[in-house]
């Protein structure tokens, strides 16, 4: 196990880096500017724009700059955002709390549902309460999240007043209260993200339980006399649970990348929004950190997947 | 002394899209303590069903127990609720499946799957049960045990696998073992073995064992007595002696004339008989004898009315009009 | 799906005349209710979608000031939108862009998907890792860039050489296809490794099947599970997807009124006209509604091992 | 306008006969801004520049803070806190929370002194004889948040750090033809090369903003960007600052020692940022969350019917942009030796002055200012068809396809089988391309309508703003190429001088490929008559002389018809009723944020 790991790891590395190069030139390619907001005021100079440019080292050919950056990333200094002049690292560590707290939650919302609404589903095809579980998936993923987003907005903020729709991350409460108002101001976007997620991974459980219960080895299980909720969660969910775990491992880093569209509706200022303005803003740095942290995510949550894959069924050795 | 086990009358229906099969139209069976009785007949006359039907391990829908009753030690199981149901499995009444190589849970350690059996039943704990896994792989002669008990299914032969649904089975000494084909997966040396070793356990706890196979030569070899199913009606019970000697039922008969004979296929070129025609519709079953269409010695009466099971010597009984006339 | 013959009573094969595999599908999809309801409805949403405008003829962008934000009535029965343009002409024609970029595009994730998952599953070694690196430089592609890039570089050349809609279309389609393929290749690869074990594979490459006919006939239809679930989410996925482009200036030109824009525009006057936003939100549902079904009904008709 | 006509407007100003305020209103009429018409007044004399009574609103409170918090909603989140750095009007107003100008502009276009202790002028010395040098005096006893003086060698040095070429400072254009001296401690002088009517524009509003000298002396030139200060403001402002999360919320402290007496009334400052302008109402009008919600381009029907909550209401304060279209003088689908839209080509369709003119009456901004932009988009008369003699404020803009079609008809342009008019094989066929916003994709909605009804087919293209407004080289979808017939944007003209402005249209100034498309000549008009007067009014002395000089330039670009203004867009913002904000049409929202009460 251990040599497969490390096999993994080695591979990786080299992964990465032809990530990095092919994202790197994607970036320069791609239109937009840094300081597109001085080029609408006819008041300044456009020499300055140019000046700015070229001091960012944003006219050299794309090369130079890919080895500039990838040498000061190994030195552990991840450049500043052209725009705010801020370190990139810094700039990620801010966010990182909130994205984690609010997209993280979301996920684990979304198993919640997911998990026992398919699992039940299953084990009842085509009964009353797989149809509506069925259609609530289906209004669920049907409906974008700005859509949801805003629906929720004008029942609960302001239709009946309950809870505030701007995210604001300077609560001056302290103890319990700091974090009733943390809730309250969570649930929403938690919600809107988590049913919307949820919707969708109920469709691919059901999906997955379906295909385990009619197997032999289930009733076997029942043969032994053990009760019909153990051999449903023993026998068939742990079985059905292999092409789930992918399925789960792959939306990790999404967890980190954010959902753009929730974080701008809530104003949550999560790592989404911040890859979003980076983008149309083209503040390389900035985007080559957050994606570079995306791409190292999603590679390690891959090699966690068929791990656990590989623990889940130990048909699967390693080669 | 009531007998272990008696099912009198036993009918079980499935839905299908073109109507009720009726799958077993009628069943008596009993067990004794200690007896090894056998269930044989071609496949599809209803005998899995019936052995299903005792732990209800058939799904219900589309299965259903449309009449009889299946006396446990004088207590009816039909009427018994799931929760009762479970305190029968596998503490009384242990079942072993025909498809060794999938009615193992493949994520499960083999010692982990015997475990969860005695744990339930016996409330053992963890390491406890763990060695009771290890005594019975060593007790259905699994080499190192011990060892053993940690792998997955994967890691066993066909019939080592078998060997541990029968370790699991008999993991909580139940009384009657039912065996629903036991052997016809494996190969015929393995399926030697397995047969001796389901002997040896029956003498050694004492317990019943219901077996269920297609092949006569299991049967000769294992049963005390033999009960012989044609869709899904039983259409004679003998002891095995008895049966083979002297056959009553036609189609009894056509099963023993078809079992290739070693004596004599070495002397001379013996032709197989076999039985003409096929099983007929359980959708809609013929009124009379099921096995008229296909009987050399049938008769108007055989198709008209239906024979009923007469016992015509002691504990020989017969579903022919002409038993009598017909003993070859 | 890792199975074998159930171990439920198999009833006696009742002889019937000799039923082709597809009029027998077709006999079990017939008896699954909710599938042939949505396969009607799907029937009906796509007949409105192409023959609609000929009856509906309303022009799509006709301003009418007199009549901004109208709820449904007789002369607009979906109502009208600010600028007092018929909500159903709209609904109409964005439809027929909207559907049909929602299935290429699914059509697209799918189909690369598979074909990238069961290579990978069926090939193992250095091709295996070679394609999941590929999945993985995806995965982790921010789409937004790429899009702009991708969309600026080929936009002028393909409205050329087929005219601005349909050089958008193929745009669009084959972008959302490049960004939604990741998920599914990544499914068919984890079932492609379990199935290859299973012992009717093996005994299929025993009687000789070529690999290919391996792939195509024993393993991957028993992978369609999976498959089937994901192809309908991605239909939502492509309609919704459309219309964060044109948000940004990348899909279809601002006057193209597909669904996904339709729900953008709307959204600002929900709580004053939610009918604006009704009309392509359960267009949208509808569509992605009956799909599932029709899937689940057909995985269902096709997979004889699935008891009704 | 000729030039005797202004000088015969300002005399009635000096005799009394005319108030400054109509004298403005007709000036904006012709397209010079307030603060330019007040300059005029102030240099000849007749009306001091200083605020009056009436400029600002009192200020009730009677002490300083206990108005609890003031929370600020933008839709577009501030990046960083330098003024001199401050791209775009989010980042000046992020800084203007902290640093102060020596005066900002009143919303009547008149200065208001800040750091100063009062506004030169011709009475009080401040504007020299002849116009060249301007004296200010700095108020005594204010502190920065850090303790230390406030003094003239602040004031120097914000100049020598902005004309510094290194620092790349975006205020470097206020700075760079002026020489500043320091004469004491508290008083600074400043000279410029020639006598310039405008002489308000450096250490004035946005570009004036003061930085402690302390702090940034030895991050001047080319490591100016890697100031820690730059994070951390430390200024004169009534607020002090706390923490401040880029893209995310700015948060901010009462000034216990701020230099004007019982302000400022709030206690803590948060300006939260992100998200989109139609739920930035939403808090204000409809749930009250936030006391203020920052330029809300929402369309004028929906921010009604979020009054009706009765919670706020929306304020219109009108500014110097203006949402126009321009037609393309060059033809953008010809390459000539690699370059579209080259000035070596001709538009084969707008050459023909009848098409010019049938555009310009094609667009219906009765119904833009109607159900589009409402309150927030007047229809304007400003750089429209001026009169000989300027009469009233809203000259007559037309809109009539009939008349289109007959001058259309006129010119030879035949209806084709697909009723799309042409004329040797010219197709009045155009892409109108513009950024992506609501409003401005509706007003391309009602345009194509209108164009079809008169034969022209008007095909749309929308880019996202920030590919549009790019000046990235590479990228065909930028506003400054024009790579299309037609194209709409608003341009703003934050300074009073028309001569930085009406330069974009003199024919050096051509965008071109040899320049990069740095050329701020957009839409490529090209008139000799038209640099004449340039340069004439570069080099005239007569301040009088030269705004009508100017006015005359306005007059030939729009009468061309090349350029088609639609609506004013002045700053549309949304506050609670109980908050009393002091808003500007000439200088940033946050200009006077001390001023800013709550009446409880």
């Amino acid at each position: 196990m251990l040599q497969y790991l490390t096999r993994r790891l080695l591979i990786a590395i080299p992964s990465l880096l032809g990530i990095s190069v092919i994202l790197f030139t994607i970036l320069a390619l791609a239109p937009g500017d840094p300081f597109e907001e001085l080029a609408t005021n006819p008041a300044i100079p456009p020499d300055v724009r140019a000046h700015l440019r070229a001091s960012l080292g944003m006219d050299d050919p794309v090369h130079l700059r890919y080895f500039a950056w990838l040498t000061s990333m190994l030195h552990g200094e991840w450049g500043f955002s052209f725009v705010s002049r801020i370190p990139v690292d810094q700039l990620i560590l801010q966010r990182l709390p909130t994205t984690i707290a609010v997209i993280g939650t979301s996920q684990i919302v979304a198993l919640c549902i997911a998990l026992p609404v398919g699992v039940f589903a299953a084990t009842r095809p085509y009964s009353l309460f797989d149809q509506i579980a069925n259609t609530l998936a289906f209004i669920g993923f049907s409906l974008p999240t700005f859509f949801t987003g805003l629906l929720m907005i004008l029942l609960f903020s302001i239709h009946l007043g309950w809870l505030p729709f701007v995210f604001r991350t300077s609560i001056d409460a302290t103890g319990w209260r700091w974090w009733w108002e943390m809730a309250r101001q969570s649930i929403m976007p938690i919600m809107v993200l988590g049913l919307f997620q949820g919707a969708a991974w109920t469709r691919y459980v059901r999906s997955a339980v379906l295909d385990v219960i009619r197997l032999d080895h289930v009733t076997t299980a029942r043969a032994k006399g053990i009760s019909e909720g153990s051999v449903t969660l023993k026998h068939v969910v742990r079985n059905a649970m292999i092409p789930v775990v992918t399925l789960v491992a792959l939306q990790m880093p999404a967890v980190f990348g954010g959902a753009i569209v929730t974080e701008q509706i809530f104003r949550v200022p999560g790592v989404g929004s911040l890859l979003i303005t980076a983008i149309l803003a083209n503040d390389t740095p900035v985007i080559m950190g957050v994606t570079f942290v995306f791409a190292c995510l999603v590679v390690f949550f891959n090699l966690v997947a068929d791990i656990l894959y590989g623990w889940l069924d130990p048909r699967i050795s390693f080669r | 002394m009531t007998r272990l086990l008696e099912i009198s009358g036993l009918k079980v229906h499935f839905r299908t899209d073109d109507g009720w099969v009726r799958a077993v139209d009628g069943v008596d069976i009993g067990v004794d303590r200690g007896e090894t009785v056998c269930i044989v007949g071609e496949s599809g006359c209803g005998k899995t069903v019936t052995a299903k039907t005792v732990l209800k391990l058939i799904d219900m829908p589309p299965g259903r127990i449309v009449d009889g009753s299946i006396m446990w030690q004088g207590r009816d199981l039909v009427p018994l609720a799931p929760a009762q149901m479970r305190g029968i499995r596998a503490k009384e009444i242990g079942f072993i499946f025909q498809e060794p190589m999938t009615s193992l849970n493949p994520v499960y350690t083999v010692g982990d799957q015997i475990a969860e059996t005695v744990r339930e039943h016996e409330g053992l704990s963890r390491r406890a049960a763990m060695d009771r896994a290890a005594e019975m792989l060593s007790l259905v002669n699994i080499p190192n045990p011990t060892k053993r008990v940690h792998d997955y299914p994967h890691q066993f032969s066909g019939g080592m696998r078998q060997r541990v649904m029968i370790a699991m089975a008999l993991s909580c000494n139940p009384k009657l073992v039912i065996a629903d084909e036991p052997t016809t997966a494996l190969d015929v040396t393995i399926q030697a073995q397995i047969l001796d070793l389901l002997e040896e356990m029956k003498e050694r706890l004492g317990m019943a064992v219901l077996l269920i196979t297609h092949a006569m030569g299991v049967v000769a070899e294992n049963a005390q007595r033999v009960i012989v199913m044609y869709a899904g009606k039983v259409v004679e019970e003998a002891p095995v002696g008895p049966l083979f000697a002297r056959p009553r039922h036609p189609y009894t008969q056509g099963l023993i004339r078809s079992i290739p004979r070693l004596d004599l296929a070495a002397t001379s070129h013996q032709r197989l008989e076999a039985i003409p025609g096929s099983v007929p519709s359980l959708l809609h079953p013929p009124v009379g004898c099921r096995f008229a269409a296909r009987c050399r010695h049938a008769t108007p009466e055989c198709v008209a009315t239906e024979p009923p099971l007469r016992e015509i010597d002691p504990g020989h009984k017969v579903a022919c009009h002409h038993a009598e006339s017909l003993a070859a | 799906m890792a199975g074998s013959i159930p171990a439920s009573a198999s009833a006696e094969p009742v002889r019937r005349p000799h039923v082709g595999p597809w009029k027998e599908a077709w006999r079990r999809f017939r008896k699954h209710r909710l599938a042939v309801v949505s396969a009607a409805v799907l029937l009906l949403l796509i007949l409105g979608v192409l023959l609609g405008p000929l009856f509906w003829t309303l022009p799509i962008d006709e301003i009418d000031f007199a009549a901004t934000l109208q709820g449904p009535t007789l002369a607009h029965p979906l109502g009208t939108d600010d600028l007092g343009q018929d909500l159903l002409a709209r609904v109409l024609y964005g439809g027929r862009i909207s559907l049909a970029v929602g299935f290429t595009a699914m059509l697209v994730a799918v189909g690369l998907g598979i074909l990238v998952g069961s290579t990978a599953g069926m090939a193992g070694g250095r091709t295996d890792a070679g394609l999941m690196w590929l999945t993985d430089l995806f995965l982790s592609l921010p789409q937004l860039p790429l899009l702009l890039l991708i969309i600026y570089l080929f936009r002028a050349s393909l409205t050329e050489v087929v005219g601005t809609e349909l050089g958008v279309f193929i745009l669009v389609v084959s972008v959302i296809g490049a960004f939604n393929w990741m998920p599914v290749a990544r499914l068919v690869r984890a079932q492609f490794l379990s199935l290859r074990e299973k012992e009717f594979v093996e005994a299929a490459r025993a009687l000789g099947a070529s690999r290919r006919r391996l792939v195509l006939r024993h393993i991957l239809p028993n992978a369609l599970g999976p498959v089937i679930v994901a192809a309908t989410i991605d239909i939502a996925a492509a309609i919704i997807a459309e219309s964060t482009l044109s948000f940004l200036g990348l899909g279809f030109p601002p006057d193209i009124p597909t669904w996904g824009r339709l729900l953008f525009d709307a959204k600002d006057n929900l709580d004053f006209a939610p009918h604006w936003a009704l009309a392509p939100g359960i267009a949208i549902f509808l569509t992605v509604v009956s799909i599932n079904f029709v899937g689940d009904g057909l995985r269902d008709a096709l997979d004889p091992r699935r008891v009704l | 306008m000729m030039e005797d006509d202004l000088r015969q407007m300002i005399g009635r100003v000096q005799r009394g006969t005319l108030s400054r305020r109509g004298f403005v209103k007709r000036m904006a009429a012709l397209g010079i801004t307030a603060p330019m018409a007040t300059q005029l007044l102030a240099i000849t004399g007749a009306a001091p520049a200083a605020a009056q009574s009436g400029s600002v609103p009192a200020y009730a409170p009677s002490r300083r803070g206990g108005g609890g918090a003031l929370k600020i909603l933008y839709w577009q989140a501030a990046t960083l806190l330098n003024p001199h750095f401050g791209s775009g009007t989010t980042n000046n107003d992020a800084s203007r929370v902290f640093y102060e100008p020596l005066a900002g502009w009143a919303t009547d276009g008149t200065l208001f002194p800040i750091l100063a202790a009062e506004i030169p002028s011709t009475d009080n010395g401040g504007i020299s004889a002849d116009g060249r040098t301007i004296t200010w005096k700095l108020k005594r006893g204010v502190k920065w948040h850090d303790g230390v003086e406030f003094s003239a060698d602040d004031v120097v040095f914000n100049w020598e750090y902005a004309k510094n070429p290194a620092t790349a400072a975006v205020t470097s254009g206020s700075y760079r033809d002026v020489n500043v001296v320091k004469v004491d401690d508290y008083t600074v002088r400043v000279e410029f090369a020639q006598p310039s009517p405008f002489w308000a524009d450096a250490f004035v509003a946005a570009a004036g903003q003061m930085i402690p000298k302390h702090l940034f002396k030895d991050f001047v030139g080319a490591n100016a960007r890697d100031a820690p200060t730059n994070l951390r403001p430390v200024g004169t402002g009534a607020y002090k600052f706390v923490s401040f999360a880029p893209g995310d919320n700015l948060r901010a402290e009462l000034n216990p020692n701020y230099h004007r007496e019982n302000r400022p009334y709030f206690d803590t400052l948060e300006i939260k940022g992100g998200g989109d302008a139609a739920s930035a109402a939403r808090a204000v009008l409809q749930t009250g969350d936030y006391d203020y919600a920052w330029s809300l381009q929402v369309e004028d029907a929906i921010l009604k019917r979020l009054e009706e909550a009765g919670k706020g209401r929306v304020n219109i304060v009108d500014g110097g942009s203006i949402e126009f279209v321009q037609l393309n003088t060059t033809d953008p689908n010809r390459e000539v030796d690699g370059e579209r839209s080259s000035i070596k080509t001709e538009h084969p369709a707008f050459r023909d002055p009848a098409v010019r003119q049938a555009m310009a009456l094609l667009i219906d901004r009765g119904a833009l200012e109607q159900h589009i932009y409402g309150r927030g988009g007047p229809a304007t008369a400003n750089f429209l068809n001026n009169p000989p003699r300027f009469v009233s404020p809203n000259t007559r803009w037309e809109f009539s396809i009939q008349k289109a079609n007959e001058i259309l008809d006129r010119a030879g342009w035949a209806r084709g089988r697909d009723g799309i008019r042409a004329k040797d094989n010219v197709r009045l066929k155009f892409v109108f391309q513009t950024s992506v916003n609501a409003p401005r994709q509706r007003t391309q909605a009602i345009y194509k309508q209108a164009a079809q009804r008169a034969g022209i087919d008007l095909e749309l293209k929308s880019v996202t703003a920030s590919v549009f407004f790019s000046s990235d080289v590479a990228n065909p979808d930028t506003y400054v190429k024009l790579f299309a017939d037609m194209q709409m944007y608003t341009t703003t003209m934050p300074q009073a001088d028309p001569e930085r402005f009406m330069n974009q249209y003199t024919s050096w100034e051509c965008s071109t490929k040899a320049n990069n498309w740095q050329g701020r000549n957009i839409v490529r008009f090209r008139s000799e008559e038209y640099d004449a007067l340039f340069r004439q009014a570069q080099g005239e002395l007569d301040p009088v002389k030269r705004a009508s000089l100017f006015i005359r330039m306005n007059d030939m670009v729009v009468n061309s018809n090349y350029i088609i203004p639609l609506v004013k867009r002045p700053t549309v913002s949304a506050s609670l009723n109980n908050l009393n904000p002091v808003l500007s049409a000439w200088d940033g929202t946050i200009w006077l944020l001390g001023d800013w009460y709550r009446t409880t």
